[in-house]
Order: C-alpha cells, then structure tokens, then sequence
C-alpha cells in the first residue's frame, strides 16, 4: 500500500530549478532510498516534504492526504519525522531531553498545567521518561542519558537524532546521510539500527552517498540528477540502469 | 482657496526639507550601524556615543583654543581611536559571545563613555559655532540655515565615499569578504583582526562627523548620543541590517516621517508614528527595506 | 524533591532576612525592590533565555500592569485585587495581538521590534494625560489589602511582593522542567527540529512571550500600589534595557541566574550611589567587564568556579566543557 | 477632598507617635540631619546641580558658624538622575536609614510628587524644590515648596500679554513633566485672561530640530508665542523660530532661568521674555527693593564658587533656610513642632520672593514674585 506519494513536483528558487516534475511513491513498510550526485536536489526534496520549502508545482500526499499548506508541526502530526543532514541537535539539553521533546505529540501538558504541576503532569513526565529511555536504548544511547548532548561525539549526536525521531513514534522516517562522517564501525551499527527501524514497521526514505550501505538495505531506490528523476528500481535494477551510470561515472563510460 | 493649497504645499516642502537635514544625521549614525554589524556582526549600541564625543571634544578643543577647523579634524582623530578602543578592549576579548551578550557589552560601552564625558565636560548643555554662520538661506518654498545645507552635503558626500570604499578599495572588499566568512577570508591571507579594527575606526569617525554636523544647530551634552543611537539603530533596520546604503536611506525615511508626522498630524506622537511605520514595514518585509532573507541550510 | 532543593534554600533566606533585620533599610527597601526585579527578571528569562528570542520592551508591560491598577483603582475605585486581574487581562490580551506580527521577526530585527513598541507604549502614557496623569504621573494610588490588613508597611510590602516573587520562581521551575519548557528550549536549540518534533514554534514563541508580559503586568500592579505612584519614565527604554541585563548578567537559561541577576544589579546602583558623578562610569565598566568575561553569566560562572574548587579536592573528574569545544571546532 | 485631608492627618498623626518615640532616641545626637533626593545627574542635572552646590555651600557655612542652636547640621544627599522611581527609595531611606530631620530635595515635579505619598505617610516635613501646581494644590500637610509654580508663570505672561493686547497665542511646549504641566496649566488658564491658544505644539526632549512644529506655528493667526520646557529644546526651538523668520513676540518660562539659555540660542535669544525670580536681575534691583540683599548676597556667594547663578539653586536657598529657621524657632527637631513652623514662615525674604506661609497654602509667594525680564544685549533687563 502506498504511504507516501509525489506527483509532479517542482522546485526552483529564482531561476534555478532545484527538482523538476518528480514523481514517485513510497510504499508501506519499505525502505525507499533517494541517491544522486551533490546538488541533485535531494535535501530540497526532504525540505518540501517537511513543510521547510513550499512546492513551486506538484503535490505530495501521505496516508491519502495532501500535504499542501501544512506547517512543519501538522506535517509532524501526521506520523512524519526525519533527521538532518546537518545536526539539528538541541545542544542547550541533555541527551535525555533531547529524546523527551520527541515524545511532544504523544502528550498533551501545556503551559498552564505545568506551571500549578498538577499530579496528572508528574504522571505525564514518568510515562514521557520510560518512552525516551526505551527509543535511547534501540539506538544504544542509554549509557549517556544525562549527558549534555553538547557533549557527544558526532556519530552518538547522529543516532541521538534517530532517537528523538523514534520517540515521536512515526509511521515515516526521512532520514538524511544518517551514515555521512560515520567510520565503518558506527556506519555498520547505523545499517543495523535502520534495519531495526524497519523490523518495528517505520517506513524509511533514506538520503544517502555511502553506495554500499543503500544498495545493502533499500528495498528500492530512486536515482535523481538535477532534480530529475532519472531511474527507479530495485537496487540492482538501479545499478545496471545506463543513464544512472552515465550520470555517476560520465559521458565516455 | 487656491491660496491655501499653496500654503499647504510650502508647508510640506518645508517639512520635506527639515526632515532630509534630520534624516542625514540619522543616516550617518546608521551608516556607523551598518558597518560594524557588517564587519562583525555586533549591534553597536555605543554608536550614539561616538557622535556625542565627536562634538563634546570639539567644545572642549575650541575652549583650550585650538583653532575651529583644526578642532574639527582632532575631534574626528580622538573619536576614531575611542573606536579603535572599543574594538580592542570590549568586542575582540568576547568574541564568541551571544547576540544579547554583544549588545549588552555595547550598552556597557554607551554607559562608560557617557560617563567619562559626564566626568570630563560636566553636565552643561554647550553650543558650538555653524561651520558657515546661522543666516537663513530661502531655497524655494523652504527655508534653511546653511549649517543644514553642510549637514546634507556632507552626508551625500560621506555616502558616496564609504560606497566606494567598500565597492572599489582593497580594504574595503576585504572587510566585506570578513563579514561573509571570516575563516575564509583568514585564509586567502586578509588580516582579519586588522579589518575588524579598520571599520570601527571608519565607524566610529562617521559617528564623529554626524555630532560635528548636528551640534551647531541642536547643541550637545554628555547624554546627547542616546537619543540619536536608537533612531540610528532604527534607521540601520527599517533599511535592513547590514546594507549602508538601506540604513542610508532608513535615516532619510525616518528623519521625514518624523518631520511630516511632527508637522501634520500630531508633534506629541511624531516618533510613535515613525514607529509605527517602521514595525508595519518589517511586517511585510521582515528584513527591513533593502536586507535579504538568509535561507538556513537543514 | 530535589529539583527543588535550591528553591527551598532561597525561600529560606528570603523569609529569614526580614525576621533577623525587621527594620532594615537594605532588607525592607531595597529587598522589596529585588524582590519585585525578580518577578520581572524570571518571566522575561523565559522569554530570552529559555526561548532564546529578545525582547528590549518588556518595561511596556510593566507599565501596562501597572497604569491598569493604577487608573482602575484610582478613577473607577476598583477593587485593588480586581484591577490587577483586569490589568493581567489585558496585557494577555496586548501581547497576544503584538505576538503574532512582532515574532515573526528574529535577532536584531525583533529587538528593533519591541524597542519600537516599548517605546510607543510610553510615548502613549505620556501623551494621554487625561487619563494616565502624563509625565507627572498618577499619584494616591490605594494600597493593597488582604483579608482586612492594609499592606502599608515596607515589611508588609516585603512580604507580599515575596510571596509573588517566589510564586513567580516556582512557576518558572516548574515549566522548565515540563513538556511546555522542553518546548521552549528546542525552539531555541533548533526551531526546525522542534517543529518536526510536532512543536508549533510559533504558537509556542507567542505563548512564552505571553507568560512573560504577563509576570511584567503582575509586577507593575505591585509596583503601582507599594510605590502608590506611577509615572512614564519608570517604564521606559531604560528600564527595558535594566531587565535584559539582569536576565543576561545573572546567566540566560537559568532561572536562579535571573534572580541572581536582578538581586546584583539592583544592589549595584543602590552601592554606586556613593561615586556620584563615577557612578556612570563605574557601572558601565561593570556591565562590560561582565559580559566580556563572564559571557556566560555570573550565576553559572560561579556555580562552575565553584564546582572546580570541590573538583579539585576531590580529585579529578572528567570536565563535559573540553568536549563540548571541540565539537563547537569542529562545527 | 476636604476628608481625605483630614484622614491623612490622622494617619500622619498616628505615624507621628510612632516614629517621635523612635526618632527623639536617634536624633538625642548634636546634629540636625537634612536629607535631599536631587536630579544631580540625567535629563534634569540643571536644576539638581545648583541646588545642592547650594546646599552644600550654606551647610558648610551655617556650621562654620556654629550650627544652629548649637547643633551642627548634616547634609545627606542621594543623586536621583531624573528617576521617579529612584526618588521614592531615596526618599524612603533618608527616613528609614538616615532618619532625617526634615527633607530638602525633588528637583523635578515627577520625583517629588512620586515621593510624596511615602513621606507623607512616614511624616517628615519636607521642601519640595519643583515647579508643579499639584504639589501644593491640594495641600498635603507634610508637603512645602519653593519655586512658583507653572500656573503663576503662565499667568504672569498671560499679564504681559494682554498689556500688549495680545489675544491669540500659539503654544509649544516640551513632552516632559515641566513642560506638559506647563501646558496644562497655560490651556486652563488662558480663556480667563481672554486669550486663545491658536496652535498647539510639543516637541521630545532630546529632538534635534523642531522646525516642523514651528512651520505650523508660522501658519497660524498667532500674535505670539509661548513656550514652555527646558533642556536645549527652548533654545532650538527659539532658534528655528528667526530661521523661519517669524517676528512674533515669545515667551518663554522660568524654565530656562539661567545664562545658559542665552548663550545657546546666542542673538535668537534677543527679544525673548519670560517670568524668573528676580535673582537673575539682582544687581539691577532697586536699592528699596527688599530682596536685593539677600540676592546679591546669594549671588556673588554662589558666583564665587561655582560660576553664573541660576534661578534654581535659589530654590534650594530658600528651602533650607525655612526649614533650618523653623528648626531654631521650635527649638527642636519634632517633626510636628517643625512643620507647623514652616507653616508659621512669615515675611521670610528668600531668592524667589517673600514667603508667608499658613496651613492653607504651603507656597507663601503670590504673583509679584515673578519679575517680567527680557533678554537684551545677551542679558536679562527688567521689563517695567
């Protein structure tokens, strides 16, 4: 079943065209990997999902609905989470805290509520606390819980992400270079955890360079250059495609 | 009938030109704004006080007898290394500092040189002498005293100067490269720190020269720089943070609101009413008339 | 109960001073006023440290709250306690419509922004003598009564203003330590990665600037009965500017450096005054030597400072800060 | 209003038992404490400074000559920098800390009326030295001042005025406390002197140019200008008027009582009237005139230390010295014994006039205090 679907999507800012006429779609349970060389528009895609950029033209529907005009937030709220290519770690909290703020859409405490800390509001932050540690051990973090998350070492800040994505408990995960500035320890421990992700039901759409990891765990693949979609397929439909070729290796091969 | 629209009419030329000669002084004090905050990226809260020393140090200079024209120039010196200072012993030690902590460390600043002030001149209000006598000049429907003419002219000049500074000197293409990357700009051999120093200098000299302009015809005193550092501030933002010429152009805009306001619809609110319009602006431009939107990357 | 050890020790000292020194100029006087400072200190740094927006304003509130009580109770005899409900009302009501169109904008853009406000808000009080007295402001304000007792003395005052003021503590805590003051912070962290946590950062942004006035408004209605006077320059730019270094001074992010910020820099003029005419000048070289040492605050300054020394005697310990510098470096 | 007065003297009485017992133990030492709250520093420094330079000189002066009664007396200052708010703290810890005997001070209106409900609540007698009507009227029983107030001045040029059969005059006047009350005051009165106010101006007190306003000005059917305000902004003000070319009369207040305003506004400021104390023409005075001694006697005294005199440190003058001879007439520092005295002040001869006091009027000058000067040849000259 469908989870996920692009039609015709556009993207330019100014006269630059970032994504031209996308389409595609995602299905349920799978893991959908985007690849293209740098500048195939494949952060601008995860943008326009995420509410970040607004479409010049096209569509994106999830779960049979269409994502147009939603905020950030709503996008959210409709069981989508992602992770950055560049860290969007709240370093001003702990690692724990981090995850907690994840588990926002599953709670309900306002300002008001908090302020007096009635008991439904104590029950509230044990019940957020068990989720938080529960999606820190899946990525392996539990150890480091009251750390302050300024503190850690890149590849922990990258499954930190994953974690406090986890905690939201999303039916869609878009991840982007989850394995990028990752030695090949914490890349195969990272391939583990996605997997993991998969095993728990989470749709995954995957960004990522590192050829290996992708052609390893995809379900299907979907190549972009300049912002046009140039091949679909399973990972070994991918890679025997000529123009995914041509695009990678270049005009003579 | 007929009369009273001309009247009406000279009245408006006559506000028109009364807020251009306010305006260029907050222009100037803007264009000081826009400097730093482009070589840096410190809101300089200081900047009203560089105009007050710049007149407060031509009253004392006049009164130990230094000549006027000579006066004017040392005054422009003494002000340019308070500048020099500042960078040195406030903004280069805290970098790294938050946006608040800068502008608080800046207010800081404003505070200790009007105190200084305060200890060296006292609390009197003085007067300093027009650069060209205080008889009125008739220029169409307005009239002017020639010390607004110096004030505009000067400005117009100054503008033209610091435009070209910055488009077509070596110096100034490289204190534009440091506001856009200092690392960068560290690393194709430009002295970043030196560059830092150079535009609070020129900073803080504009400063100096918008208190020589404005003193002969409102007078100066120890805290006279305040009031002049926020509508400078104002002017940097309506015109958008970090392009001179926008906070150029913010002053001019200011200064005539200001004088139509004051002039048609009510003296008492004439500065709610330039606010007003400068928040209903970044409503639908929220980074001011001439700045850009800067797109984060996620 | 631990959360809110550091709670307990300041309630302690702050009911204790007045006991030990009834009559105390320094305690009655000057702590009321700290007391007050403190009010204002910690709903704005929820606002600024937390959040991490500016606002250079929030005096404007201030006044709101405290011309509501004063004008309410003075040309309506209104019911004091009523007044400054009234007056909480409607600065809910003022920082909601100003919420939307100001935080749209960020950094210096926002600061220009509730300056321009703040500064709007005065020149109205000035301008509109009819009813806000002008310039010379509003005088035979009534005091405030609790269940029959006339709050009139300075300990009277003391207590009263104390008991909001550790209210106003406790509530802070309390949402910092919740799903609401979470929120906050990730919009300071990252205002993309809280969104697509679920957080809508615009509708959190104008809540918290909400809070904030609102302990500004509940402020001014205290202020406008214990001084039973108001008058426009005690809500100007200045004073905006005075909360802001509080907030900053003491340590952003930190509800006891707000109050650690207003305590220093409500006893520091009260100390300069002796300097006259170095006063200025004194308290400037103080802000900036601060600021350029201390960036991060006196409150944690000297919580780390002392932190090292008890390192120190008990061996050492892995310091959390030398990772964070490297990571900074390499970002 | 009659009852709330009669209420506050009962609690100021009962305030009074309460700090007589506490202060009759405290003040037992050889020493009268004065205490004054002034606007040294800030927007109103001109008023502050003066008038404790002043104090300081007499105080220094009195003791030299053996006190009063034997008693030395002890000056206590705080610097308010213009703040309302500072002023009530001050005030509060002159009484509560410094227990001072009687309270000198409030350069500005907005201070001294902040001020004003704590230190009639705690009951010190205090010399207010601000300008405001509202300190005054209504009388508060604790509550004296000096300096005549806004609505003499107005009436005083509204005289002049219609000695010069001017009957339309456009107003302008600073946003400050002097000058909005100042405006008030002029609006109030000018219907009873048959004048109407054909313009309506005000302008900020740190503008820099106030042509705008004056253009309106020029394009009324005004016979003459008044202005109220102080700072630099009537001396702007005066000078945008002659680059406009407007020959109408002006008037300005005794705000801008000092040398000070004619050296801003330079050869503008000729022509210029206003009403001052006769302090500024003292060497002028007639040798009859009763106050020409103590004038020129303050004059050259304060000339001596300090430089050219203003109007405002007069203030100050006259302030201590009713309240330190109430002082030696009730042979005691009692805070009620004290002010009755004050109120008992007959015939005083001080810079501003001569001061009658009663328990209804708590000024004690009348409108013959003001002189009518003009500026002439860079000086005041004494208009007949």
């Amino acid at each position: 079943m469908t989870i996920l679907q692009a039609v015709n999507l556009d993207k330019h800012f100014g006269g630059v065209a970032a994504v031209t006429d996308l389409s595609f779609s995602v299905t349920e349970g799978e893991i959908y990997s985007v690849i293209g060389p740098n500048g195939a528009g494949k952060t601008t895609l995860f943008n326009m999902l995420c509410g970040y950029y607004v479409p010049s033209g096209g569509s994106i529907t999830f779960a049979g609905k269409d994502l147009a005009g939603m905020e950030t937030h709503q996008i959210a709220a409709q069981g989508i989470s992602r992770t950055f290519q560049n860290l969007q770690v709240f370093y001003n909290m702990t690692v724990l805290e981090n995850v907690m703020v994840g588990c926002h859409m599953r709670t309900r405490t306002g300002l008001i509520k908090a302020a007096l800390r009635l008991p439904s509001v104590i029950r509230e932050e044990r019940q957020v606390r068990e989720w938080s540690l529960e999606a820190l051990t899946l990525c392996g973090l539990e150890h480091l819980a009251d750390r302050e998350a300024g503190s850690l070492p890149y590849g922990e800040l990258k499954r930190l992400e994953i974690a406090r994505a986890l905690a939201s408990d999303p039916k869609f995960l878009a991840m982007d270079e989850p394995a990028a500035g990752l030695n090949d320890t914490e890349t195969v421990e990272m391939r583990q955890l996605i997997q993991r992700l998969k095993e728990r039901g989470i749709t995954i759409l995957l960004v990522e360079h590192n050829m290996g990891l992708v052609m390893q765990i995809s379900d299907r693949v979907l190549v972009l250059g300049f912002g046009c979609l140039l091949a679909e397929g399973t990972p070994q439909e991918v890679q025997n495609n000529p123009a995914v070729i041509k695009a990678y290796l270049g005009e003579d091969v | 009938m007929l009369s009273e629209v001309k009247l009406m009419f000279d009245q408006i030329i006559q506000f028109l030109a009364t807020g251009l000669s306010i305006g260029s002084t907050y222009a100037l004090v803007g264009l000081g704004f826009a400097i730093i905050y482009n070589a840096s990226g410190v809101v300089n809260f200081a900047q009203g006080e560089f105009v007050m020393l710049g007149a407060m140090s031509v009253v004392g200079l006049l009164g130990a007898g230094v000549p006027y024209p000579l006066a004017l120039l040392v005054a422009i010196a003494i002000v340019t290394l308070v500048g020099f200072s500042l960078n040195k012993f406030a903004i280069e030690p805290a970098r790294g500092a938050s946006v608040v902590a800068t502008i608080i460390i800046t207010i800081g600043a404003s505070i200790l040189l009007r105190g200084a002030a305060l200890l060296i001149w006292g609390k009197d209000i003085f007067s300093m002498p027009a650069f060209t006598g205080d008889e009125p000049i008739q220029i169409g429907a307005a009239t002017l005293v020639p010390q607004n003419l110096w004030i505009m002219g000067i400005t117009v000049i100054l503008v033209l100067g610091v435009r070209y500074f910055f488009d077509k000197t070596l110096i100034g293409k490289a204190i534009l490269a440091c506001s856009c990357n200092k690392t960068a700009a560290g690393l194709v051999g430009i002295n970043v720190k030196l560059m830092l120093l150079t535009s609070y200098g020129l900073s803080a000299a504009i400063g100096a020269v918008a208190g020589l302009l404005i003193a002969p015809i409102a007078f100066t005193s120890f805290d006279a720089g305040t009031m002049l550092g926020l509508k400078g501030f104002a002017a940097a933002i309506l015109g958008g943070m970090g392009s001179s010429m926008g906070a150029v152009a913010g002053g001019l805009v200011l200064g005539v609101l200001e004088s139509l306001g004051a002039g048609l619809i009510s003296s008492g609110y004439k500065d709610a009413i330039a606010f007003v319009i400068i928040l209903a602006v970044l409503f639908f431009k929220p980074s001011g008339l001439f700045g850009f939107k800067s797109v984060d990357r996620v | 109960m631990n959360r809110l050890k550091g709670f307990y020790v300041y309630a302690a000292v702050v009911a204790l001073l007045p006991i030990l020194f009834p009559d105390n100029y320094f305690v009655t006087v000057v702590g009321a006023t700290i007391l007050l400072n403190v009010i204002l200190a910690v709903g704005l740094n929820l606002f600024i440290g937390y959040a991490g927006q500016i606002s250079l304003g929030h005096a404007a509130f201030f006044g709101i709250g405290a011309y509501s009580s004063a004008v309410l109770t003075t040309r309506f005899e209104l019911n004091a306690w009523l007044a400054m409900l009234v007056g909480l009302g409607l600065v809910y009501v003022i920082a909601n419509l100003v919420a939307r169109p100001i935080l749209k904008l960020k950094g210096h853009y926002l600061a220009m922004a509730t300056l321009g406000f703040g500064i709007i808000v005065n020149i109205i009080l000035v301008q509109e003598s009819s009813w806000s007295g002008g310039p010379d402001g509003l005088g035979d304000i009534p005091t405030l009564s609790l269940f029959g007792f006339d709050i009139d003395t300075d300990l009277r005052w003391y207590g009263m203003i104390a008991f909001f003021s550790l209210a106003a503590i406790l509530v802070s805590l309390n949402i910092i330590d919740s799903r609401a003051g979470r929120e906050l912070r990730a919009v300071h962290g990252s205002e993309f990665a809280a969104q697509m946590m679920g957080v809508d950062t615009v509708r959190t942004r104008t809540n918290v600037f909400v809070l904030s006035a609102m302990f500004a408004s509940l402020a001014g209605s205290l202020f406008a009965h214990q001084q039973a006077f108001v008058s426009p320059e005690s809500f100007g730019f200045g004073f905006s500017i005075e909360i802001v270094t509080m907030v900053v001074l003491g340590g952003m992010a930190s509800t006891y450096g707000a109050v650690f910020g207003a305590i220093v820099l409500t006893l520091l003029p009260e100390t300069l005054v002796v300097f006259e005419d170095y006063e200025m000048l004194i308290f400037g070289g103080i802000l900036m030597g601060g600021m350029i040492f201390m960036p991060q605050g006196l409150f944690v300054f000297l919580t780390q400072k002392i932190r090292t020394v008890l390192n120190h005697r008990s061996g050492p310990s892995p310091k959390p800060q030398d990772a964070q510098k490297t990571l900074e470096c390499d970002s | 209003m009659k009852k709330r007065n009669k209420c506050l003297a009962g609690m100021a009485a009962v305030a009074l038992g309460m700090l007589s017992a506490s202060s009759v133990v405290l003040a037992a030492g050889d020493t009268i404490k004065v205490g004054t709250f002034l606007s040294v520093t800030g927007p109103a420094s001109f008023l502050g400074d003066p008038e404790l330079k002043t104090l300081q000189m007499y105080i220094e002066d009195i003791n030299a000559k053996g006190g009063i009664d034997g008693k030395q007396v002890e000056l206590v200052h705080y610097d308010t920098g213009g703040n309302a708010k500072k002023a009530v703290n001050f005030a509060k810890r002159l009484i509560k800390r410094d227990k001072v005997d009687v309270i000198v001070g409030g350069s500005t209106s907005g201070s001294t009326l902040a001020s004003m409900p704590e230190i009639e609540k705690s009951g010190v007698p205090f010399i207010s030295l601000a300008g405001s009507v509202k300190i005054v009227d209504p009388v508060s029983p604790w509550t004296f001042k000096t300096p005549h107030t806004d609505r003499m001045a107005a009436s005083k040029v509204y005289l002049d005025m219609q000695a010069r059969g001017i009957t339309k005059v456009a107003l302008i006047s600073g946003d400050g406390g002097f000058g909005k009350s100042g405006r008030a005051q002029s609006l109030a009165l000018a219907p009873d002197f048959g004048i109407t106010i054909v313009a309506d101006e005000s302008y900020g007190r740190k503008d820099t140019d106030m042509t705008a306003q004056v253009t309106n000005i020029r394009s009324s059917d005004a016979q003459a200008i008044l202005n109220f305000g102080f700072g630099s902004g009537p001396a702007i003000v005066t000078k945008n008027i002659r680059q406009l070319g407007i020959e109408l009369p002006l008037y300005q207040s005794h705000g801008v009582a000092s040398k000070k305003f004619i050296d801003l506004a330079g050869d503008a400021a000729e022509g210029v009237r206003l009403p001052a104390a006769a302090l500024l023409v003292a060497d002028k005075l007639d040798d009859s005139d009763q106050q020409k001694a103590v004038l020129v006697a303050y004059k050259n005294a304060y000339e001596a230390k300090y430089g050219p005199v203003s109007t405002f440190g007069g203030h100050a003058y006259d302030g201590l010295y009713i309240a330190l001879e109430a002082i030696d007439r009730a042979n005691s520092t009692d805070k009620t014994a004290v002010r009755d005295q004050i109120e008992a002040t007959k015939g005083f001869v001080g810079t501003s006039g001569i001061f009658t006091m009663s328990k209804d009027d708590h000024l004690g000058l009348g409108l013959d205090a003001f002189r009518m000067l003009e500026i002439r040849n860079g000086d005041w000259a004494l208009v007949e």
